[in-house]
């Protein structure tokens, strides 16, 4: 999961690493109140799970508390388009208001679990500011990397080691090192997947501070992550990857128009590949999982349906674990709660195959039922011309 | 001879009451896996199906019923911890079946195993199943297999059941077909499983399963570039309708750079010399035709 | 540094390991006070830094509140002798009260560093309540161990293993096993040297339970331990080796004569042992340090003739990064300051030699100057003879 | 030949510019120790005694100067890091000067260096010295020592001193002197440094000093027994007059059981065949009688 950036400020702050005076604001007029607290000119940073923010128009210099309500009331309620957001945007619904700051090195810094090295490895530039796939194209050189040695954890002397190797004068070296070391140890206390900030900036009075901040968990450690659950954001994904998400079910909406149920990640995009393949474009990928349930079948089958753009539906499954009368059921049921009449082809395998076609065939009489992932598009390319 | 699994395989299943454990042992046992005990702590006493002995630890498997390959369907938050009991047990061949690992928990796990003489295959994989000697470690379905002369080695778990029932279908008999699993971190690479297939009597050629994200697909077509491998690969990419950023089930299915593309995968085996299969369904044929070829 | 029990069970209790309902009193009102609140039959517990508290008289039962107070006003202001203290014993001044249990298991859990592993070792037996000395004693083939990896930390399955090794039954596996995790977090975050729960209990309703406690902290991690410093008894120290502690010398007080001053642990020891086979005793064992400037040797000689004990003066000094004429000055302030006439012996070698025998000439011009360590046990017994 | 430092090192010295780094430094030099630089974060640029040039790193030691052994200055709570960065920037010998390093520092810089090809020596010691090739990597007093052909191996630091003076005024010259320090935890044990005198030509017979504590004087004397060692070794305990459970300054020098008392150590020592030398002052005559037994 991701965080906001003035969740991920506020944790690491909590770690010592300084961040600028700020304060979020959810009205424009929370927005001007901080902004006389923090003081102008202050930057407002529109909250939103996405990268790009600045050419989206979702950070704006202003020069008055007035300004900041001004600004914050076009921001809020409103969605940012970024070209890393989808193309309908993310919704803005908190605003951080934050004191602007005099700038002399502006620099990247993230830690990631990289599974070459199969450790955590701390990634640093002095090209900060840029994205680091920008960075990665335009000046690899710049990008620079320091390998975790779990038993030891990340050392002074790597830090230093990156301090040096970006340029910066030496007196600077041990408190870089420093900040690195204290957003190491947040990065494991807190099982991060990723960590960025971008820009760490060092100010002319020679402060090291944390400018921005992306932050994100790894959802398998949410067992161990008590305080994680309310800083989810919900409505900063997709509203059908969301349902799913809260679900447990890997589900990716696409732009295309067959709705596909698979079981096993690899044969959902498979056959989203073959349906890819054959001409037809897939609305979505969902991996229905292992021991499928007919209520969770149902319940996957329902946020396919709930998709407005998908016109016809693929079932693809593999039955091992997972049994194909269970996921009959499961579909028989999301298709009777949903009342949509929309065509659906199936290809059932393995365990309790000719049990779930029974069960599919009384309750829905025009089921399609195919025996190859090629005999299902060349179905579906049928229906199309239909 | 096949790789990993075989006669000589005295499996231990970690987690043997629970639900998964239950369903899969009794598969594994109905193929004729041999499976010598089970664990689950605080249950140790009672008898799995009548029959095979449970324990509290995987040490008194090993020490009193030779165990020497482990499978784990214990839950994510205990699974490092059955991975590590196994290993200081004794136990060479760890298989976690087990999803939802936390990554920082297997840094630790593959830190601690570095450099030891144990195998860890997994997390979050289907096994590995040598049908020659009936010995299924794995949640794969037993009746898709049949034995043969062909490795299978993938990161998917029913994509790789399609593409054995695809050779299955064509006659196309497997040596082992082992799934490596669908996390950044696992335990073994595609370029350890193609090593022993190499290195392996029985098996004639390779059916390679990748995906997209990572890059250990062309890890492996460096491998068999360098002239690791000899026998003949046969490849199949998934993930090619796959839009950037987004995690695809596995998590490891995520396009982040451009090296975790399906593009860029195929290429680097194309390249390699493999022949990419352009479907699961077309597998057995490609293969036949491989085989074919190498037989001329 | 040593923690008092109360001290130790307060961090064990933040780190989520059950403790008996309890509470500390330092006046005889106070311990009513709490035994009311605590509820009675209860046991009053001197709060001393020693071990064998039982046998010294250190652990009542008490029925009533009254009673409790009775037994604090007995205890506090007075000296626990117990065979783990000197003969003068160690001074009560804190009290814990603390609730009876109906006990099912009485278990020992301890970890320490072990040289040999290079790593922590966890420790536990199925004979709580005696001292793990005793144990290895009496019944060594009850004490198990497991090495901790560092890379991993210590497991639950070797918790569980160990819970199996003391014939728990399997039920009890498991929050044994969760217990020694939580003690071994609690170990590596406050660099502990030594913790011991001895005993851990399983009370009849099965509840494990932190019935007694000690932890002594790694002096050398002081510098990120900021709040040990707090938690330091300094009064269940010999006053003169407290003195020397907070000078950051390294002291310790013996039952001879001779007062030894000498630079470097290993000379220190081996002097003590010549003093010693000559058929004289050392009144302490005393190392000066490296550095030592002669402000700090004034303080160290200042605490050897602070010893009543103290009829003679040895000093060994081998110059190297110490200097003879250093020492020499700091000799010279302290013997000043004490008003003093115990007779000196002095062996000098190295670094400034000549300077260092001129400067103790004329300030002390009885100070008796030896080249080897043999001719100065010689002067010693001669001194003894007069 | 000496064991490990001689001819061919090349010292960094971490932490140069502090007050022990410069003293030690200069009386290194002095003997003739070749330091090719020194180190110290945030202070790269300048020149030590205006002839060393002073890095903010090792790395750039190892790179430009070709440093192959590194002494460590740097206080406790950066010498740990210290002696990881000597490790990961090439250096394979570092020495570490620095007392009170906390223990649990200690065990993770052992767990990291255990498999690689990095030797520490220390903490909390003094340091190797080879009088015959006039190289220094400690603070031991130069002006005792005198090249020769006896090892001299310690945990303790003035008291080898004064077992050099001792040798040294009997006429008896040193291959090398080590001090493996007197903590609990060190890089470099008794049976290591054993070993590399019974290979070294020039190492004809061995004084070990060891004192109460730990049992690492009982591990050499059974390395010894078992035929480890072959040449004659004289060997010194301190510390057989101190009490029981208190700490003899040294971190490692407490006796908590009775393995740790200087009875036990002198026991075994004397068993495993070694000649025990009733003081420190007697060393240099036990040892010319030693040497002259061991010639004839």
């Amino acid at each position: 999961m991701k965080l906001h950036e003035y969740q991920a400020k506020s944790i690491l702050a909590s770690y010592g690493m300084p961040v600028p005076r700020s304060g979020v604001a959810t009205t424009p007029q929370e927005a001007r109140d901080v902004a006389r607290h923090v003081g102008t000119p202050a930057f407002v940073k529109a909250q939103v799970h996405a990268g790009g923010r600045g050419k989206g128009g979702g950070i704006k210099l202003i020069e008055s508390a007035e300004q900041a309500e001004d600004v914050a009331a076009s921001m809020l309620g409103s969605r940012l388009i970024s070209p890393q957001t989808s193309l309908t945007g993310a919704p803005i619904s908190i605003v951080l208001v934050e004191e602007s700051l005099d700038i002399e090195y502006e620099l990247y810094l993230g830690i990631v679990i990289d599974a070459i090295a199969q450790a955590p490895v701390v990634i640093a530039s002095k090209a900060g500011g840029m994205e680091i796939e920008e960075i990665a194209l335009e000046h690899p050189g710049l990008i620079l990397r320091e390998v975790v040695q779990p038993t030891v954890g990340f050392r002074a002397y790597q830090g230093r080691r990156l301090a040096h190797a970006m340029g910066l004068p030496s007196n600077l070296a041990n408190p870089v090192a420093d900040q690195m070391m204290r957003l190491y140890k947040a990065f494991v206390d807190k099982d991060c997947s990723l960590v960025e900030i971008n820009p760490l900036v060092i100010t002319k009075s020679g402060q090291v501070m944390v400018l921005d901040a992306k932050m994100t968990i790894d959802d398998d450690a949410a067992f161990r992550q008590p305080d994680m659950p309310s800083l989810r954001d919900w409505t900063q994904e997709d509203i059908l990857e969301a349902k799913a998400g809260q679900a447990g079910l890997a589900y990716v909406k696409l732009d295309g128009d067959v709705g596909c149920l698979v079981n096993g990640a690899g044969l959902a995009m498979a056959t989203m590949d073959a349906i890819k393949a054959s001409g037809c474009f897939p609305a979505n990928f969902l991996d229905v999982g292992g021991g499928a349930e007919p209520i969770r079948v149902a319940e996957a089958m329902g946020i396919i349906l709930a998709d407005p753009q998908v016109k016809r539906v693929l079932i693809n499954v593999f039955g091992g674990i997972a049994r194909c009368d269970d996921i009959a059921e499961g579909i028989v049921r999301s298709y009777l709660d949903s009342g949509k009449e929309l065509p659906l082809v199936v290809r059932f395998l393995g365990t309790n195959k000719d049990e779930g076609i029974r069960i599919l065939k009384e309750a829905k009489p025009d089921t399609i039922f195919v025996d190859y992932i090629s005999e299902a598009t060349k179905v579906l390319q049928d229906i199309t011309i239909q | 001879m096949s790789i990993l699994v075989g006669q000589d395989t005295r499996i231990v299943v970690q987690g043997i009451t629970g639900k998964q454990g239950t369903f899969h042992s009794m598969q594994m046992l109905e193929y004729g896996s041999n499976i010598v005990a089970g664990v689950t702590p605080g249950r140790g006493g009672v008898k799995f199906n009548e029959a095979v002995p449970v324990f509290d630890a995987v040490e008194t498997a090993v020490r009193e019923l030779g165990a020497n390959t482990s499978i784990i369907f214990v839950p994510a938050p205990g699974a490092a911890d059955a991975v590590l009991e196994a290993a200081a047990s004794g136990i060479t061949l760890v298989i976690c079946i087990t999803e939802g690992v936390p990554a920082m928990d297997m840094i630790g796990v593959l830190s601690y195993l570095r450099g030891s003489n144990v195998r860890l295959i997994g997390p979050n994989c289907p096994g590995a199943i040598s049908p020659a000697s009936l010995c299924r470690v794995g949640i794969m379905p037993s009746e898709i297999h049949t034995p043969g002369r062909v490795g299978v080695v993938s990161r998917s778990g029913t994509l790789t059941y399609e593409a054995v029932n695809a050779l299955t279908q064509f006659g196309i008999g497997q040596s082992t077909c082992v799934g490596i699993g669908g996390d950044p971190l696992v335990g073994t690479s595609f370029v350890d499983v193609l090593t022993m297939f190499e290195d392996d009597d029985e098996t004639e050629a390779i059916v390679l399963i990748g995906e997209i994200g990572g890059n250990s697909e062309q890890e492996a077509a460096a491998f068999i570039k360098s002239g690791g491998v000899s026998k003949p690969i046969v490849s199949l990419i998934a993930g090619q309708s796959a839009p950037p950023r987004k995690r695809m089930g596995h998590a490891g299915a995520i396009v982040t750079g451009k090296s975790g593309t399906a593009e860029e995968k195929i290429r680097a085996l194309s390249e390699a010399g493999t022949t990419i299969a352009p479907s699961v369904e077309s597998l057995g044929e490609v293969m036949k035709q491989v085989l074919r070829g190498s037989t001329a």
